[in-house]
Parts: C-alpha cells; sequence; structure tokens
C-alpha cells in the first residue's frame, strides 16, 4: 500500500516515573481526562533512569515522538534523579537538534502525582505537536546511504 | 523460554466498556512466550485471583501479565497472588489499560489497539523478568512527629500509647499550635484551651513522648523503617532543666517591644518571654534580635533576677541525631498575607481584622482581655461585618484555588458568640456559600441566624471604604435582591485562606515526599490511603494534608498513628529487590556511579576476576542492596553498561520500548 | 628527539623505569606508531617529529597493570587525556614516568595530500627541533613546499595550550599554535536549517564503516567491553546493516564521553574515512560550557563532572527550542 | 448555529473570557462604581453570555453605563473579568451599521470650553465604530 | 538619561501645563526628554477586542520608533500610559497581535515589544529615586496636604501596568512626600472618576467626582494632584467639594524652583 494513502498515527513513547509523573497519568486517568491513544506510557522508577539509548531506540523503531515526565525539580523521590536526567536530556536533545531532527519530538515535562490535568494537557500538546511534524524519518534514517 | 499467562481484567464496565478484552486476550496467544491467556470480570476478586493460580500451576506458568488497573492499584495484589501459587512475585509485570488505556479513550477500536500494545509491552518485559528475592531491613521502633499542635500532640499520644518511643519536633518555643490560639471551637463552643490543655500536659508527662520545642528538623536521610534525622536545637538562652517557669524574668524584661507572635503582632511582649501562660515547656526563651544584652550587650537583667541561674547567653544551637522508623508530618497551616487584597483594608485600618486575630481578641489572655473592641481607639463596636471567602476559591493568581473548609463554620461562631455576649451589636456576614457539611454543623449555622438574629448576606463585598470617622464603609453585593449594598461597620472580619505552613516545602524536600501545587502534602492515595505520603514510611497528620477543622484533624492524627504504629510494631521490613547490580566484568572502575547515587550505597573493592580465562584484580563497583533504593541514577551514568537495575533492566525497557514501537 | 632518547636511556639505566612508550619509525615518512622499548638497543627505532599525532595516553591503561614503571611521552594535549583517566581509576600514577614531550603543532599528512602533493619520498621540516616555517616535501614529481601550519591537524589550529597538565619531567619546547576558534564549526552547524543540518551529518555518516578506529583511538572510550560489544542493551546485531548500532553509535559514542572527553582529535585523525567526529563531541563541550559553566574534562582529577553534577537552577532541556 | 448563539460565540472570542469560570461571588457588582445605573447588572451580564440572551444585553442600558475602570476586572477572583465582557458586547453593536452610540451631530452641544480631547477620542473609540 | 518621550494629544491643547511642567522638571533633574517624531494619538483607551489591529498601530509606531533609538519611552498622561503600556505588552506576548500588526508596519525589523514604557512618575520613583528627588528639591512645598488621584488607567489592569499597588497604591504618596509636602490617603483615590463617561452621562461622572472630593476632603486634603487631564476636567466639574485640582507636574516644577520660568509658556 503507497504510503501517502496511509492515515498518519504516530507512535509516540511516554517515559514516566513511578513516584509523580506515572500517577499524575494515573489521576488523568481516574480524572477522565483524555489525550490521543498514541501515547503509550512506559514505568520506569525515576526520570534518571532514562537512558538517552532508550531515546534513540525508540526513534530508531519508528517513534515519531519521545516524551519523558519526572517529579518536578526539588520533588525527586530520590532526592535528586531529576536533576541528573535535566542534565542528561538537556544534552541529548540538543545534539539531536544539532544533527537535524526536529526538536519538538522530544520533550521533557515534570508532572506531579496531582497533576492529572498537567498530565493530559501535556500529553495533549505533545501529540499535536508531532501531527504538526508529520512521520520522523531523520533519526531512522541517519546511517542510509544518500 | 518463558511461558506466560495473560490475564485481562473487565473490572466490571470499566475497562470492557472501551476496551475489546477478548480480543486482547486472543492477540496475546499470539505473543512470543505466551501460553495462557484469558479474561475475567474481576481479576482482583477472589475468583479472579484463584484463575490466576490454577493457570499458574496447571500450565506451569513462569510468569504472568495482568492487563488491569494501574500497578499503583493491584500490582502488591496480584504479587501476592503468584506468590501463593508459587510463582515468584516478581514475575508479575501489569500493563495499565484502565488509567491509561479505557477511561482516557472513548473509541472502543482505538483504545483496544492501545490495550493490545500495552499488553505486549508487558508481555516483552516480563520475558526478560527474572526471579527476585526481597531483602529485609529492620525497623528502628522509634518515631518522630513533625509539629507540635493538636494534630502532632494526637498523633503523639496515640502512638506512644501503643508503646512506642516518639519525638515531637516543634519550631515555637511551646507545643500547642494553631488551637491554642482560637478562643472557643465548634461547634459546641467549648474553650479551646479547656480541652487542648490537658492533651499538652498529657504529651508532656508521656513517658515515652520527647518533646523538643524551639527545634526545627535540618537533614533527613535513610528510608522506611531507618530514618536518620538531624534536629536543631534552636538556643533558647534558658537552661531547661535549671528554669522553674517563675516568669519573674519576662516581668522584669525592659525591651517589650517586641510584636507577640501568640497574639498575631496585635500586642506586644518581653525579649524573654514564654508564648502564653499554659506553655509546654513553661520554660521562657530569648528573643535575640529584640534582647538587648543581644544587641547591645549591655542589660543582662534576667540573669540577675533569675534565682535558678537559669538564663545562659551563651548557649548554642545543638544539633541532634537521631534514628527513626516512621516520621509523622503535622505542620498545620496559617493564614495567606493579605497584602494583595487591600480592597479589604487590611493594611489601612487597624479596624479590619482576620478571624484569627478575632479569635485573640475574644480571648480573656488576648490583647484586649477578651473585652470586643476596636483596635484603633478601643470603643466597642456596635455593627461588626464579616467578609468571607477572603483568598479562597480565587482562581486568580492573589489567592487560593480551594476552599479553606473551616471558615464557614468558625464565622457562624464568631458570629452566635458575639450576638450572645453583646446583644446590641450586629453582626452581618457577606457569604458566596455557607458550606455546613459536618455532624451538628448546618444546625449550628441556622441556630446563628434564627436564634441569635445573624444577618447573611449573600454576595461578595467589593471593597472596605474607611472614612474619615473610623467608620469602615462596606461596598457589597446581596445578589438576592440584586443591589448593591453600602454598610456602615465598626469592624471588619477577614475569613482569610488558610495555607499550609510555608516551612512544608522545605520538609516535603528533605523527605521526598511529595507536594501539590498548593503546597499541601499529597496522600498515596485519594481515598484509600488519605494519611500516608506515597513516600514508604512518612505519615500526613492535620491540615499540612488539606484543610479541615479540629475533630477531622484529631480523627486523622489518630489514623496516621495507626499506620505509624502497624509500621514500627513489625521487626523487619521486605525490601524492594529491585536495586542495582553491577556486572563486574563490564565495569570499569571509574567511580562514574558512585558520584551520582544518592545513597551512598555504591562503593569500590579490588576483586579478583576471571574475565574469560585472564585472572585479574580489578577496582570494580559494589552495590549495597541494604542502601540501594532502586532509582537508576548509576544505570545511565555507567557508559559501559555494567550497571543495571534489577526488575527495570536495560534490556526489559528497551523489549518495552520495541514492543511499542512496533 | 635525541634528548628524549637519551633520557630515556639514562632511566632505563638505572631502572626507573622498566619500559618506554614512544613512537617508532614506520614504513612511511610519515607514519610513525606507538611502540614499546624496553632496551637502549631497541631505542635506535624511537622518532619524534610532527607526525607523532597519536595520543599515548590510553596505551597506559594496559601498561599500568604491567611491571615496573612505564616511561610514557605526552605532549601537552595528551596530558589531558592522561588526567582523565587518573580521574576515573584507569591508569596508575605510580606506573606512569610522564616526560612531557615539546610540541610545535601536529601534522595531517591527509591534509598534506589534499593539497595536491602526490608520491612523498620525504618530508623535511617535521623535525621537532626544526624551527623552520615550511615543510620541504620531497615527491617523485619534485621538491614541494607547504607552509607547516596549512598541515596542522584541526585539533592543533585551536590548540588548548603549551602546558602540561601533568608530568615528572619536561623535554623540549612547546609552541601554542592556536589560531581559530574552537566552536567556529560547531557554531557554523548550529545556524544551519534543521535540513541542512540534516543533510551534512548524513552525507558525514553515510561514510562510517563502523571499523571503530575512533573507538579503539579514543582515550575516553575506555570500557573493556563497549556497549556495542555487549548484550546489555541488545545493541550488538552485528549482521544486521539496519541495527541499532549502525545508526546511534556516533550519537552514543559522543554521549558516553560528554563531560569526559578532552578533545583530544584522535577520532578525526584516525577515521579512515575522514569524518569530523570531533564535531560531535565538540557540540556537547559547547553546550556543557553555555549552560553549566566552562569545563574542561582533564585538566584536574578532583572536579565533579558536568554529568554527574547539578544545580537546582540549571536549563530546562526546553532551551534547546527556545536558543532557536 | 442560532444568531445568538454566533453572538455569543464572538463576545467570548474577543473578550477571551470563559463565562463558565464565574462562580456567581457577585463582587464585580459589589465593586462597580456604575453598578445603580445598570439595568442589567455586571454578574448578570455573566449569566446573559453563559445563557446566550445576547438580545437582551445589546438591548441594555448597562452597555452604555460601563466605565471600563476595570475595577471588577482587577478584583474578580475567578478571572472572568466582566468589564471585558461588556466591552465586547459593545463592540458586537457599534460594529453592527449604524449602532454608534455617539453621533456627530449631538457632539456640538456636549462639549464646553475645557474639554480635553482624550475625552472625546475616547468617547469616539468606545462609542463608535 | 535620555529618553523617547510621547506627550499625547491633551498635553499640546487643554493640558499643556502637564507637558510643559514635566520638561522643565525634566531638566531640571538632568533628564533629556526626546520628543517621538510625528507621533499619532493613541486613541485614548484601549481597543480590547482582541481582533482590532489598526487602533493599536499609532501606539506601535511610537514604540517601535523608541526601540530604534535605543531609548525607553516615556510617558505623561495616565490614558497614553494605559493604552501603550498594553499594546506593547500585547506586541511582545501575543502572537496574532504580533504578526498583524508587523504585517501592516512593514518595518525592517519586526517589533515584539522591546521597548520598555515608563511613566514619569515610574521614571522618578525607579530611575531618578524618590531619595534622590528630594535632594534636589529647592522649595519643599512644606504643610501642604495634598492627596493624590490615581483613577484607573494607571493602576489597572495591575499584572499588565505593574504600577503599583492597585488597592492601596503609593508611587503619588511618596512622590509628594519627597517634594515636601505631605500626602493624605483617603479611599477613593483609585475609584473612578467617570471616565469618558462624563460626555452623555455628565451627572454620573458628577457624582463619582462627589465621592471622590468628599473622602478626600474628609481625610483633610487641601489639593488633589494627578496625572490625567481627564481626571482632571471631571473633578474639576464636581458640584460639591470643591479642592483644586492640579497635575503631579506643577508640583514638581514648583518644587524644583522652575515653574516661573515656564509659567508664561503654559498660559499661552
Amino acid at each position: 500500500m503507497p504510503l501517502e494513502n496511509k492515515e498518519f498515527k504516530p507512535k509516540i513513547v511516554a517515559f514516566c516515573c513511578n513516584w509523580c509523573s506515572y500517577a499524575g497519568a494515573d489521576l488523568a486517568g481516574s480524572s477522565r481526562l483524555t489525550y490521543p491513544a498514541d501515547v503509550k506510557i512506559i514505568r520506569v522508577p525515576c526520570s534518571c533512569r532514562v537512558n538517552p539509548m532508550f531515546i534513540l531506540r525508540a526513534f530508531e523503531k519508528g517513534a515519531d515522538g519521545v516524551i519523558m515526565c519526572g517529579c518536578h525539580p526539588g520533588d525527586c523521590h530520590y532526592s535528586t534523579g531529576n536533576y541528573y536526567a535535566r542534565r542528561r536530556m538537556t544534552l541529548l536533545f540538543s545534539m539531536l537538534d544539532y544533527i537535524g531532527v526536529e526538536n519538538g519530538r522530544t520533550r521533557v515535562e515534570w508532572v506531579s502525582a496531582a497533576e492529572g490535568v498537567k498530565f493530559s494537557d501535556t500529553m495533549n500538546s505533545f501529540v499535536e505537536k508531532i501531527y504538526s511534524l508529520g512521520e520522523n524519518v531523520r533519526l531512522g534514517d541517519l546511517r542510509c546511504k544518500q | 523460554m518463558q511461558r506466560i499467562g495473560v490475564f485481562v481484567c473487565h473490572c466490571g464496565s470499566n475497562i470492557a466498556a472501551t476496551v475489546d478484552v477478548s480480543k486482547v486476550a486472543e492477540t496475546a496467544l499470539m505473543e512470543p512466550g505466551v501460553v495462557h491467556a484469558e479474561d475475567y470480570q474481576y481479576m482482583c476478586s477472589e475468583a479472579g485471583q484463584a484463575k490466576i493460580a490454577a493457570a499458574i500451576q496447571e500450565k506451569g506458568l513462569t510468569g504472568i501479565v495482568v492487563c488491569s488497573c494501574s500497578p499503583r492499584m493491584h500490582e502488591a495484589t496480584f504479587r501476592k497472588a503468584a506468590e501463593r501459587a508459587g510463582l515468584n512475585p516478581y514475575m508479575v509485570e501489569i500493563a495499565n489499560i484502565r488509567e491509561h488505556c479505557s477511561w482516557i479513550h472513548k473509541d472502543m477500536e482505538e483504545a483496544t489497539k492501545k490495550a493490545v500494545i500495552l499488553m505486549r509491552a508487558a508481555v516483552a518485559k516480563v520475558n526478560l523478568n527474572t526471579p527476585l528475592q526481597a531483602g529485609e531491613s529492620r525497623v528502628t521502633k522509634r518515631a518522630l512527629v513533625i509539629g507540635g499542635g493538636i494534630a502532632g500532640i494526637q498523633t503523639a499520644l496515640d502512638i506512644a500509647d501503643a508503646g512506642y518511643e516518639v519525638d515531637i519536633v516543634e519550631k515555637t518555643p511551646s507545643i500547642g499550635g494553631r488551637m491554642s490560639q482560637l478562643d472557643k471551637t465548634f461547634p459546641t463552643l467549648d474553650c479551646s484551651a479547656c480541652i487542648l490543655t490537658p492533651k499538652m500536659v498529657e504529651a508532656s508527662a508521656h513517658e515515652k513522648i520527647n518533646i523538643y520545642t524551639y527545634s526545627e528538623v535540618e537533614k533527613v536521610s535513610g528510608f522506611v523503617g531507618d530514618f536518620t534525622v538531624d534536629i536543631r536545637k534552636k538556643a533558647r538562652c534558658v537552661d531547661m532543666d535549671k528554669c522553674t517557669g517563675c516568669g519573674v524574668c519576662q516581668e522584669k524584661c525592659p525591651s517589650k517591644k517586641a510584636l507577640s507572635e501568640f497574639n498575631r503582632g496585635l500586642n506586644t511582649r518581653s525579649a524573654i518571654y514564654t508564648p502564653f501562660a499554659q506553655a509546654i515547656p513553661n520554660v521562657p526563651v530569648i528573643d535575640r534580635e529584640a534582647c538587648i544584652k543581644f544587641k547591645t550587650g549591655k542589660c543582662g537583667i534576667c540573669s540577675k533576677v533569675c534565682q535558678a541561674g537559669a538564663i545562659d547567653y551563651e548557649q548554642k544551637d545543638e544539633i541532634i541525631t537521631e534514628k527513626y522508623g516512621a516520621i509523622v508530618v503535622a505542620t498545620g497551616f496559617d493564614t495567606i498575607n493579605l497584602d494583595k487584597y487591600d480592597e479589604y483594608a487590611y493594611s489601612q485600618s487597624k479596624d479590619v481584622i482576620t478571624s484569627l486575630e478575632l479569635e485573640r481578641v475574644m480571648n480573656a489572655a488576648g490583647p484586649t482581655h477578651g473585652h470586643l473592641e476596636r483596635l484603633s481607639d478601643g470603643k466597642a463596636p456596635k455593627e461588626i461585618i464579616f467578609i468571607q471567602c477572603v483568598g479562597s476559591r480565587c482562581s486568580d493568581d492573589r489567592g487560593k484555588p480551594y476552599c479553606s473548609k473551616i471558615c464557614c463554620m468558625y464565622t457562624a461562631k464568631h458570629a452566635m458568640l458575639i450576638r450572645d455576649k453583646y446583644p446590641d451589636v450586629n453582626v452581618t456576614v457577606f457569604y458566596i456559600d455557607v458550606r455546613t457539611p459536618g455532624k451538628n454543623f448546618d444546625e449550628f449555622y441556622r441556630r446563628a441566624v434564627e436564634q441569635y438574629g445573624v444577618n447573611y448576606i449573600k454576595g461578595q463585598v467589593g471593597k472596605v471604604i474607611p472614612q474619615p470617622d473610623g467608620k469602615l464603609l462596606v461596598q457589597g453585593s446581596d445578589l438576592l435582591d440584586n443591589r448593591q449594598i453600602l454598610k456602615e461597620a465598626d469592624m471588619v472580619v477577614l475569613a482569610t485562606a488558610i495555607e499550609p505552613n510555608p516551612d512544608v516545602r522545605k520538609i516535603a524536600t528533605m523527605l521526598t515526599a511529595s507536594i501539590d501545587t498548593n503546597n499541601f502534602l499529597t496522600e498515596a492515595h485519594a481515598k484509600l490511603r488519605p494519611v500516608e505520603s506515597p513516600t514508604a514510611g512518612i505519615f500526613l497528620s492535620g491540615v499540612c494534608q488539606g484543610p479541615k477543622d479540629i475533630p477531622e484533624t484529631v480523627a486523622q492524627a489518630g489514623a496516621a498513628a495507626v499506620k505509624a504504629i502497624g509500621l514500627l510494631a513489625k521487626d523487619k521490613l521486605l525490601t524492594n529487590p529491585c536495586t542495582a547490580q553491577s556486572d563486574v566484568l563490564l565495569c570499569n572502575g571509574c567511580s562514574t556511579c558512585e558520584n551520582v547515587c544518592p545513597y551512598g550505597a555504591i562503593s569500590y573493592e579490588d576483586k579478583e576476576v576471571n574475565d574469560h580465562g585472564i585472572r585479574e584484580t580489578r577496582r570494580v563497583a559494589v552495590v549495597n542492596n541494604a542502601l540501594c533504593q532502586g532509582c537508576g541514577a548509576c544505570t545511565v551514568a555507567c557508559p559501559s553498561g555494567a550497571m543495571d537495575l534489577q526488575g527495570f533492566s536495560n534490556r526489559q525497557i528497551i523489549a518495552e520500548v520495541d514492543a511499542i514501537c512496533r | 628527539m635525541q634528548a628524549i632518547i637519551n633520557r630515556a636511556k639514562e632511566l632505563l639505566a638505572d631502572g626507573t623505569v622498566a619500559r618506554v612508550l614512544g613512537w617508532k619509525a614506520g614504513d612511511l615518512p610519515y607514519n610513525p606508531e606507538p611502540a614499546y622499548f624496553e632496551t637502549e638497543e631497541e631505542l635506535k627505532d624511537f622518532v619524534y617529529n610532527g607526525f607523532c599525532g597519536a595520543n599515548l595516553s590510553k596505551y597506559m591503561i594496559e601498561a599500568s597493570k604491567l611491571e615496573g614503571k612505564t616511561m610514557v611521552c605526552l605532549k601537552p594535549c595528551d596530558t589531558y587525556s592522561f588526567n582523565q583517566l587518573l580521574k576515573e581509576h584507569r591508569v596508575d600514577r605510580d606506573k606512569a614516568y610522564i616526560v612531557g614531550v615539546g610540541c610545535k603543532g601536529k601534522l595531517d599528512i591527509e591534509r598534506i595530500k589534499k593539497q595536491g602533493i602526490k608520491g612523498i619520498e620525504s618530508i623535511e621540516g617535521a623535525e621537532i627541533s626544526d624551527e623552520a616555517e615550511t615543510l620541504k616535501i620531497q615527491t617523485i614529481y619534485g621538491e614541494k613546499t607547504l607552509p607547516y601550519a596549512d598541515a596542522m591537524l584541526e585539533r592543533c589550529h585551536v590548540c588548548k595550550g603549551k602546558e602540561h597538565m601533568v608530568f615528572d619531567e619536561q623535554i623540549g619546547e612547546s609552541k601554542e599554535t592556536k589560531d581559530a576558534e574552537r566552536f567556529d564549526e560547531v557554531a557554523k552547524i548550529e545556524a544551519m536549517s534543521p535540513e541542512e543540518k540534516f543533510a551534512f551529518f548524513q552525507s558525514e555518516l553515510s561514510k562510517c564503516i563502523r571499523c571503530n578506529a575512533c573507538r579503539n583511538a579514543c582515550p575516553a572510550c575506555s570500557c573493556r567491553k563497549c556497549v556495542f560489544d555487549s548484550n546489555k542493551f541488545d545493541s550488538s546485531q552485528k549482521a544486521n546493516a539496519d541495527s541499532f548500532e549502525e545508526k546511534m553509535f556516533h550519537i552514543i559514542r559522543a554521549f558516553h564521553v560528554a563531560g569526559r572527553c578532552t578533545d583530544c582529535g584522535e577520532c578525526s585523525r584516525v577515521c579512515p574515512q575522514g569524518i569530523p567526529l570531533h564535531l560531535f563531541n565538540r557540540k556537547f563541550i559547547k553546550d556543557i560550557d553555555e549552560l553549566y559553566g566552562e569545563y574542561q574534562a582533564g585538566e584536574d582529577t578532583d572536579s565533579k563532572a558536568p554529568l554527574t553534577n547539578y544545580t537546582f537552577e540549571d536549563a530546562e532541556p526546553s532551551i534547546v527550542g527556545k536558543r532557536g | 448555529m442560532s444568531s445568538q448563539k454566533k453572538q455569543a460565540e464572538l463576545i467570548k472570542e474577543i473578550s477571551g473570557v470563559n463565562p463558565l469560570k464565574c462562580m456567581k461571588c457577585g463582587k464585580c457588582s459589589a465593586t462597580c462604581p456604575s453598578y445603580n445605573e445598570m439595568d442589567i447588572k455586571p454578574h448578570q451580564f455573566v449569566s446573559y453570555v453563559i445563557n446566550e440572551d445576547i438580545e437582551s444585553l445589546v438591548n441594555s442600558k448597562s452597555l452604555w453605563k460601563c466605565l471600563s475602570c476595570f475595577a471588577c476586572v482587577e478584583r474578580c477572583p475567578r478571572d472572568v473579568k466582566p468589564g471585558k465582557l461588556i466591552d465586547a458586547a459593545r463592540q458586537v453593536v457599534v460594529r453592527q451599521k449604524d449602532q454608534n452610540y455617539l453621533l456627530a451631530d449631538e457632539i456640538p452641544e456636549l462639549i464646553d470650553p475645557d474639554l480635553p480631547q482624550q475625552l472625546l477620542v475616547s468617547a469616539f473609540r468606545r462609542y463608535r465604530r | 538619561m535620555k529618553y523617547s518621550y510621547y506627550p499625547g494629544c491633551t498635553l499640546r491643547t487643554k493640558a499643556k501645563d502637564l507637558d510643559v511642567y514635566a520638561r522643565a522638571s525634566a531638566a531640571a533633574l538632568g533628564i533629556e526628554l526626546i520628543e517621538v517624531e510625528d507621533w499619532q494619538c493613541c486613541g485614548g483607551v484601549y481597543p480590547l477586542g482582541s481582533d482590532e489591529i489598526a487602533t493599536k498601530l499609532s501606539s506601535v509606531r511610537a514604540l517601535n520608533a523608541a526601540k530604534e533609538k535605543g531609548q525607553d519611552l516615556v510617558t505623561m498622561c495616565s490614558a497614553c500610559h494605559h493604552v501603550i503600556k498594553r499594546v506593547n505588552d500585547d506586541m511582545k506576548n501575543v502572537e496574532d497581535i504580533r504578526t498583524r500588526a508587523n504585517n501592516y508596519m512593514e518595518l525592517e525589523e519586526p517589533y515584539a515589544g522591546e521597548t520598555e514604557v515608563l511613566h514619569f512618575l515610574e521614571v522618578l520613583r525607579d530611575r531618578v529615586g524618590f531619595d534622590e528627588l528630594k535632594k534636589r528639591v529647592k522649595n519643599p512645598l512644606k504643610g501642604k496636604k495634598i492627596g493624590a488621584y490615581y483613577g484607573c488607567l494607571l493602576l489597572r489592569p495591575s499584572k499588565l501596568l505593574s504600577f503599583d499597588d492597585p488597592e492601596n497604591p503609593k508611587i503619588i504618596e511618596d512622590f509628594i512626600r519627597a517634594i515636601g509636602a505631605e500626602p493624605v490617603i483617603y479611599p477613593y483615590r483609585n475609584e473612578c472618576c467617570g471616565g469618558y463617561i462624563s460626555l452623555k452621562e455628565k451627572d454620573m461622572s458628577k457624582n463619582m467626582c462627589e465621592k471622590i472630593m468628599a473622602s478626600a476632603e474628609g481625610f483633610g486634603a487641601e489639593m488633589l494632584t494627578t496625572a490625567c487631564p481627564l481626571c482632571l476636567y471631571n473633578l474639576n466639574k464636581s458640584t460639591g467639594a470643591k479642592l483644586p485640582v492640579v497635575y503631579f507636574t506643577e508640583l514638581l516644577a514648583e518644587a524644583l524652583g522652575v515653574k516661573d520660568e515656564v509659567k508664561e509658556e503654559v498660559q499661552k
């Protein structure tokens, strides 16, 4: 089937820390705050568990956007995890931007367990952004010979 | 290869109404490793758990995936069920197809597709799970209560009565908290001090309770069952052991201009002071900012008059380090700052006061000795207007978006007390809604209207206009009569919104307890675990968790105590086996992981290794599993991938990623 | 060069060191290679000239496991790498006798060839003691000359300085050869449109043959076993041309050395395909400098590395989009 | 969409206000200096927009009594800003042809020697297209 | 200190005094007010409709002119200040308005709210400093009891104007203190004078101004001061208490001892 006939359904991976953001996502759920089904959440203990390799792997396997959510800075369950995560992700995103990957495809948001609304708002805006960017070809394509 | 069973829960119609559960189960059978799949009405029910157990035994399952609600709800349930059936509990994974799927999506096809993907990710993960054994850690049989108000006192008493040691840390010079500042309490109009003081005395006399007043928590480390806390005992400059509480020093102190915190700054106190007569301990402190001796070096009168020789100007802050098994936060509240609400003229007129200030005015030990009078000129007011919801229910950035919950009732109380004691004083209340859920609460409010003739006007006040003659012109709405009212008053009382004690942010950070956008501590579950923080071993008592009145606070304080007792009663705790592990053959010994570990759980040892025949001694990382809390910071810092996290291994997470992106 | 050899002989003779780590002449005038010398006799092959670009720090990981001390010749920029390895406990300071050797910029044979100089027979002026500003190159087509600076490695144009960060003794004078700004190339790419950036890196990375030369030469890539060779991330599916490592290798390699890379430039120097790999590392260095304060890996052995450190006020990742 | 509904949407769009945030506390009406001159009171204005009764609003005297003094906007605890709704309704009216509240002919008799230009230009902006 | 200066229409005619005294005082304080070339009337009221562009352009022109000179833009009249400050906020923060306004303007470099808009009172408070002003005063207006009349336009909406506390402002009181007089604080100083309503509903405005006057008088004010020509006009029409109303710049000029120098110019 030719590609252009297919409706674009993005694949979006969300890494959520167990203590804040995953709970925030649960709260969004129990408050019935909708966001698109394109988002699939992976539970990690802390945002500092998210290895850049996971994010690159997702892109390489066809993800169109990857978002990472953690506790607000200062509120990390493990005290400092999100501070490390913040630096790691800042540098990684900057590198992706540097090699020409649209920086809207990656995002970090701090969402607390009490912020169900923020969780769904974040996901809605992220998905909207990914729709506007369309399919991710660049990260899957970097090594292909021209 | 694993033998995996997949169990899809309908959760009644919660899941089944939007997700085609049987299709999820059918699709599961096509996944690698899956040898069994079924769906059922309520997997968490006894019958559901029995199905899981039966499948484990009959099909010889080595891992299971339950597609159901959030793992934060029932992961523990299913792990226990698996364990009972002989499966290692860590061979269980949950696909959250309720909170993350059926509840947020409307389209059945779409939701089913997503549920299938979530199931696949869980199956892919469980394929790589390995059985884990929880370790054990000891429980220090001592509790810390932060805050010595009614919530903290009640929690401490309940824990102590169960036979455990409790320390109370209170920031101010005395326990008692906000309740000690109140005059009367609703809905029975008991004198606040009369019911609180006995509790304070009981706490201070209890052999299991140790009270640190004028002290603050400075540092917290460790984890559930084994917290280590540094407490800063601020220098009182008065020897607690020598002081007899005679009060002569306070009488003779020449510096009497400091504003009384206890009386909300409405009058003054001496530089050496006990905040109020019934203070516990009845030992004064020296306010260094106000003390002439500290400011100029001259004076020393208190020391001269003290027969016990208790005054010690050289006293230094002291740090006490203590271990605790459980920590209860009971930090309470304060009223919000009214700087941004000057349409009510709070900063412009002394006769515009907050309700808490009115408590002090009405109290016999207060600045007016209990006489209702204007603070500007001491005259008896004839007309008092109460304004409700000052700063509460405000979604702009001036106030608080929540209802402070206690104001409707205490305003009715104030109105009633004033009308009772001063029948010639007219009382008007401007309200938006009168909220009186609670036993005997609405009856109480109606009594204020019907029996005491308090004039309730539905509508907010727009502006309080001080008049040249000292009166206050109140311009408000009467929404029922649809008119704008201009009414003169002698006093205006503002039902000021309450907010968590500002220190709570700092404390929450130390405890790694989560906090919401309004600085209230978050409970582990809004309905089912209302007195526990999501951080194990931390419990919540009183207003630090949300606005509440005294009966509710006391009830919650008891509940928090029970939870803490439940923890302290255990000799050992099972530890989380999802900890980091270092592969000696891959470890470079570079110390990068050690640098990011927040628990000091990683150390380095020279170890004899056999790397494919090469025997050598290498410097390698070793994780102390009792200290590791499983955050995973080290796993990402490690460039070689030697450090991995059990239960959330690199390969497991990558398998999930792959399954989702497939 | 002779001074180094003389000193090496002395140190071997008095037993201070058990071996010498330096360079020996290759089969061509421009390809000396790292070598150990254990006797006075062997030292006759020792060379040190403008083509001795190889950073010997990394060899000290293995040398640290050998009996006795090793005399190692380190150029100023190599000492940063040595310090970094020291900080990561990968080399043993007590096993190294560091001779800080002088440097006046190292030469890049590929650059010489690119300027149309073919059939090289010998090169004059690459000697370290030679003050000459030009290289005299004898080729089968006759003699050619080239200004020394035009033949230098990229890294020498952005030289970190002539100071050795760590040494036991110094032999020879060094010269600061910096005549360009370190981050100019990175800034140029940053200013491109996403399409141009992507096209640039796609065309560069398409050349990669995954020979691992960069990884082998890099002093920061010192893992006993690279993640790309272990099964820890399911990332080593060699046969699969479409596999993870093929696409992400260079990004991840750069990330793994971020905050540890001293910008020694070995990766680009050794790449047989001429991929400017240092542009990845230098991007991270630039970001780190801008976001978290200037940091030079290997300058010391006790500061906290940027990625194992934080401040409460660190920039949010969204700054990437905002910087434009 | 009925024309009333359309106009209600227009008013919400022009004002940027979500009237559903209103909790009916009446603080706007308690604040308004023109309250007694108004037939539809500020807090009622919000309900009228919610109920899409725009016809009553555009015929109301209140449109021309509001001073745009922003006191209600400043004090509204719910960020509803009734003053902005009133102004938007006024815009809806004056943008319709021949609906100017101030006619050029009436000006000469309204002015006096001290009257500042500012007053005229302000009134023109508020009352006319 | 050099500033771009936007006088506004009324300061050229009925409110010459506001302008002339301001310039004289500024000169005395070493502040250079450079009039924006070819400025156009701000329109008097901020166009609330979020879909209106044309009515905002005159403000944008003045703002851009200041930007091109690299100067802050100083206003004198409350209404101009209100309008220009709010339009500037739109240009900075409302993408739609910024894009459309720039499309109209066709500037070489689009304008995006770069200019800082300062009311002259803010210049006195934040740049000169009231303590410094106090030192420069030659004729302290000792014994004068002056009520500040703020009105609406300088204060509200406070989030955008961030001029002072909207319910209990003190900038003019501090100013009054700095020039040696005694401020009289009265609760109606931030209530509306009726504004443009006075064109068609003279009685409404009169009522409001009477309340203001009565309140000020009740608290002991002998005169009122304001920064707005329309407020001054309305207050002067009040039929109740009749306190004199003067522009704050006149008081300033007097205190700085430059009033007499320019008196004639005012009367021209």
